[in-house]
């Protein structure tokens, strides 16, 4: 006797979510959810974001600059979902690839130059700015995103946390006990999960043999949803629809942004060693970024002159920040001993002393 | 001024601070319907309700980690994790995470919260249980460690860890939870970090101890007075801060020093403790400072955990070669 | 505009595979997968187990015997998988409440009273006996399981991997990490979750939003069950299943055994502060034993007396398996020296001479 | 004999292993395709095919946990943790499961594991990809610590690592990878774990190190050199076991003693080499032990490291104050 089990993997994928085609247009029947001076505000962050990228890539290779992760082919899945954020009650909780979506909710550009320079200033976060620092360990921003939602609702306020994670980060534990906590105290949290295909050189196939990562949340008792994470309007429009849920006390939504890193995982990558180039080239073709000008464009929103324009402009923008940056003073062999406690234990302060050849209150020595 | 054992005091410090500020709540395995495994959180559901008082899943990295999002939306957490060896399980989010939110952002998202643990020997518990992890703590950096010996000190201690702006390691003794207890003043006081409890006065050898441990000293002095010695004994209290120059002063009042703790001696707590004593106070020293800690093995089996948890006949032994070398 | 997530929850649980119904009586059109000389033998080993459980409890309350897990209940999960497992090809990875599952797979009983009694001895596993021994870090053997299921396959050999867990121990990261590898390597490992309706004090809707923890399953790229944990025929049915698609390459199952524990967590628990008396009655007609004895009666395989009779010798097997223990001479200090490394270190060679007062070998001096 | 850096003989180290030994299998994230973020794979997936060098997905406690079941199997895992600061989200399997099987099992079930993790600072990494975590797994009974410095050592340790039937953290220091060559012996041979090698002999001041201080030990002892001063300086190359005769030894030469170490000072190795040479070799000291540690911080952004990680200009400043003292 045979029986079946209930519930059986799906052999393929779904169908993502996509409003606009790789020619910016809009799928029969459907409209923009964003209006046309909003979806410039959001594309003036995207070029904004790959612009910074090209400047810090090339500072990088002059040796000006640390290591750091581009987004470049990511930023429809950053945007797109940053403009259903509202930065006066939404936290915006990153991992590394997610700068434009920090600016606009606030977070000062230059601190982002500072970081990519290795100054400590580099993670300060300002007074009320709702968003957490770049976060190195993957999939250890989920349980503090799960927090701050939760936080949130216990108080009462309407706010929700937006948290990025790679598909790489799915598939650490952090991952479950952040989506199965926030399942249980329906914690107002977007889970927004940028598969970009890779994890430096494991492809997506190896990082877990589930066809949608986004399926994985019905067992958590919330939704998921797959998009084209290269279409700005359909990520923007699945994820105003789930911060609108989580408004309402509907709890978290996992959002699976199929989108793509063209290009290295971060400065110190060869991606050579294990990317098909026609893979590539097929990526390149979904640009999200043309695919928003070619939008625009069809409404007359969009130009080559706007074009040039607007690139001289970022351009200016991008020179702004460093300009902003340069001003910080170095940093100082003193910084290590700063804002590890609220208040220096008696080690750090003799450790200190002996370390910076300061006047020495006694006669302790240790290094 | 009232009697109560440790694990009283521990549940009088956490009722009063959550009545005293409503941005503190508790959370963690079974604290909520059952008061906890061992009773610390017994009845504070009732009066403060299941969301003040929160049943979490079974996730530690979890518990851990949202903890530090909770405090950045204003609330005040004590988590508390079943028992310290579990604490492993979230280990990156403690040490990595709340440890270093404050550094990481130059004092901009400090990370107040209190992490609660029971660790220890001699309860006949099963593997992990027992396990004393404070020294893997100390070693990173940006996490206070406070360890109780004295239910006055549970309380005092407590509530200083909940208001203290830092990640604060709150470790409590299985074994004294109900056989330790003492006078503990009615109402709200706290005590501070940094600043060693002198437990006995002494002039032959002191003996440093800390949490499960200072009970252990203390029997060892009173066994060494027997003996025509005279052992001065002190309870570290919090391993961060350090109480420095409450430690060389202490050493500096017999010359002679067994450190004492249930961690297995490499790399425990004890060898700080020596390294720090001999760079501060060399010329001082009559002997070589001594420690007596678990061997270099595993928590084993409750059949011969008494023989891995060092009593106060080695300490004696220790402290009598002190004094013969 | 509003689009539909593609992954939605569901708000009720599947209904769990069962093939005998509480009166013992085969569902209609259903075969039993287990012969009555399986069903007996299978019967032998719940009923020991039950009264193991009874005898340890009188001793742990009379300061004999340390805490320990009762398995009362659960009966037929165990053993209903338990009974899929060949004990020569299989390996066997318990959590803490599978005593008669390791029995059946080789494993002494003795060590487990010697485990129970505190003796070091009790964690020794026999050459050849393809048990790992009892975890006490939840879902830590998890992750040990996938190890052993894709080792075996690695090196062409046709075991299975079957693992233990409970409901408290799926919110573990571990779990999601395992399940996942799991599935990628398509180790033949089948994940047996007891979900015994509590974890000490907190109930299952506590652990998890989701509807069934079985439903997990697809999002990993294998089929999850749900099978009534106290019906030791479908428990087997779906095991023997899943332990037959594992063999031929089909790669891990997770089963959901919808069980109940009937009585304490461990003997330091007071289930009266959190359980609704209510409830427990329920569970108790549903008693896994009751269940199979009256199947075999119907079939004329049972009897009063032969409960008689079997009870008679299943105490005498519990005397055998103490008397047995009690042959091991008592702990001794120097365990704690032994089996930490393969050779001594000169750190606990040192440590050991002076704890003890053995011969020393020159002036080393410190405990 | 060829001339090799670190990372060149840590790779032949495997390969050669790989052949003599068909259970060994290499995993972890990027070992396969890409051959290692530092390329210490690179090569063998070639040779030896994706079911013996496998790519994982992305989960540190599973990469470890899992090798335990493999080993149970009879293969001999070797596996990579990218860097060894993640290995704190393995760290309950690392230090509960893995170090404590074949005490559990009473030697039934060891664990032939090697945990392969670079780490250490000056190389401009993000955070966490730089600390230094021996002391906290030395705490952790069960676990080899296994720190080469040297090229020839990083091969021949590295044998012995996998064939050592007990689980084996084999640290590898970033900074060396490239940095560190040396003459390394062609064809398979070991070096012993448990035995210091003698980097310099000197006659004033020992220098105690490891891994990557290793060579800013010798440094300073150049730079001490031309102050007149002769400094004796050993590599430890394992933490655990310990060479405790050979550090007495090493002492006794000098009568003072500079440990050095990238981890914070607090609770960090220096601490326990200190407490174990006052210990054992209290009559010898001419002047306190010292330790020239990173502050009680945390590794910090690239642009003060070099301010974090301590440099031969410390070290100096510690000996000649050892000196004076
Ligand atoms: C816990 C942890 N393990 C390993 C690493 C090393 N590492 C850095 S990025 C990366 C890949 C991340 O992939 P994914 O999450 O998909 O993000 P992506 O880089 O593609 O945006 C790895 C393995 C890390 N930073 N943290
Ligand atoms: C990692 C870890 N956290 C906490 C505990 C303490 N603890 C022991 S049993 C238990 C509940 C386990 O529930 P479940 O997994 O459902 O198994 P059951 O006891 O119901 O069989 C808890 C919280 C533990 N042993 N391990
Ligand atoms: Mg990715
Ligand atoms: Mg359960």
């Amino acid at each position: 006797m045979r029986v079946e089990p209930q519930f059986l993997p799906s052999t393929e994928a779904v169908e993502p979510i996509r409003l606009l085609d790789e020619a910016g247009r809009l799928a029969p029947g459907a409209e923009a959810p964003l209006d046309p001076s909003r979806t410039l505000e959001a594309l003036r962050f995207m070029m904004f974001g790959r612009a910074f990228d090209a400047r810090c890539w090339s500072m990088q290779r002059q040796g000006r600059l640390g290591t750091f992760a581009p987004i470049t082919g990511q930023e429809a899945a950053i945007m797109g979902s940053a403009m259903a954020a509202d930065p006066a009650r939404d936290w915006l909780v990153p991992q590394y690839r997610e700068l434009p979506a920090l600016l606009r909710h606030g977070y000062p550009v230059e601190r982002v130059v500072l970081y990519r320079q290795g100054h400590p200033a580099g993670g300060f976060v300002p007074p009320g700015v709702r968003v957490m620092p770049y976060q190195v360990s993957l999939a250890a921003q989920l349980p503090h995103a799960v927090g701050i939602g939760w936080g949130m609702k216990l108080q009462a306020q309407s706010g929700v946390a937006m948290v990025y994670f790679g598909d790489g980060a799915s598939s650490e534990g952090d991952f479950h006990e952040s989506c199965n906590l926030a399942g249980i105290v329906d914690a107002p949290v977007i889970f927004l999960l940028q598969n970009n295909g890779w994890a430096i050189s494991t492809p997506r196939s190896i990082q877990t043999a589930g066809s949608d990562i986004a399926s994985r949340a019905p067992a958590y008792g919330f939704p998921g949803v797959s998009v084209d994470g290269n279409d700005l309007m359909a990520v923007y429009l699945v994820t105003a629809q789930a911060v609108e849920r989580a408004r309402q006390g509907g709890g978290p939504t996992l959002i699976e942004a199929h989108t793509y890193r063209m290009g290295a995982h971060t400065t110190a990558d060869d991606p050579s060693r294990y990317v098909d180039p026609e893979t590539e080239k097929g990526w390149a073709r979904r640009d999200p970024i043309l695919r928003v000008q070619r939008y625009l464009a069809q409404l007359g929103e969009w130009s080559e002159d706007r074009d040039a324009q607007w690139r001289k402009e970022i351009e200016a923008d991008v020179d702004d920040a460093f300009e902003r940056a340069s001003r910080f003073p170095p940093p100082r062999a003193s910084d290590l001993y700063e804002h590890v406690f609220d208040e220096v234990t008696p080690a750090l302060a003799r450790q200190r002393r002996w370390h910076l050849q300061e006047a020495a209150g006694g006669d302790e020595e240790t290094g | 001024m009232a009697e109560m054992t440790m694990i009283e005091a521990i549940r009088s410090a956490l009722r009063l601070e959550m009545e005293r500020d409503e941005r503190v709540i508790v959370m963690g395995e079974d604290v909520g319907q059952l008061g906890g495994v061992f009773r610390a959180t017994d009845g504070l559901r009732q009066f403060f309700g299941p969301s003040r008082v929160v049943d979490t899943p079974l996730a530690e990295s979890v518990i851990a980690g949202s903890a530090l999002g909770l405090a950045l939306t204003g609330l005040v957490p004590v988590i508390e994790i079943q028992f310290l060896g579990f604490a492993q399980n979230a280990y990156h989010q403690i040490c990595q995470q709340l440890a270093r939110s404050r550094y990481r952002t130059r004092g901009a998202q400090p990370a107040q919260i209190t992490v609660r643990a029971p660790f220890g020997g001699n309860v006949r518990t099963p593997e992990f249980h027992s396990d004393s992890m404070e020294s893997q703590f100390a070693q990173n950096t940006g996490l206070k460690i406070v360890m109780p010996a004295s239910a006055p000190d549970a309380k005092g201690l407590l509530l200083q860890s909940i208001r203290d702006p830092d990640p604060v390691l709150f470790l409590e003794p299985l074994r004294g939870y109900r056989m330790i207890s003492g006078e503990v003043p009615d109402g709200d006081y706290t005590v501070p970090f940094g600043a060693l409890r002198t437990v006995r006065e002494g002039s032959d050898v002191t003996l440093v101890a800390w949490s499960g441990s200072v009970p252990v000293a203390a029997e060892a002095a009173e066994l060494l007075d027997a003996k025509g010695v005279s052992a001065h004994v002190v309870d570290l209290r919090t391993l961060v801060p350090l109480d420095e120059a409450g430690l060389v002063a202490a050493l500096e009042r017999t010359g002679r020093c067994v450190v004492v703790h249930e961690a297995p001696a490499t790399a425990g707590f004890g060898a700080e403790v020596v390294a720090l004593l001999q760079e501060q106070a060399f010329y001082s020293l009559e002997a070589p400072l001594r420690r007596v800690a678990a061997p270099d093995s595993h928590y084993p089996l409750p059949g011969v955990e008494r023989d891995f948890v060092p009593g106060a006949g080695l300490v004696v032994r220790a402290a009598l070669e002190t004094l013969e070398a």
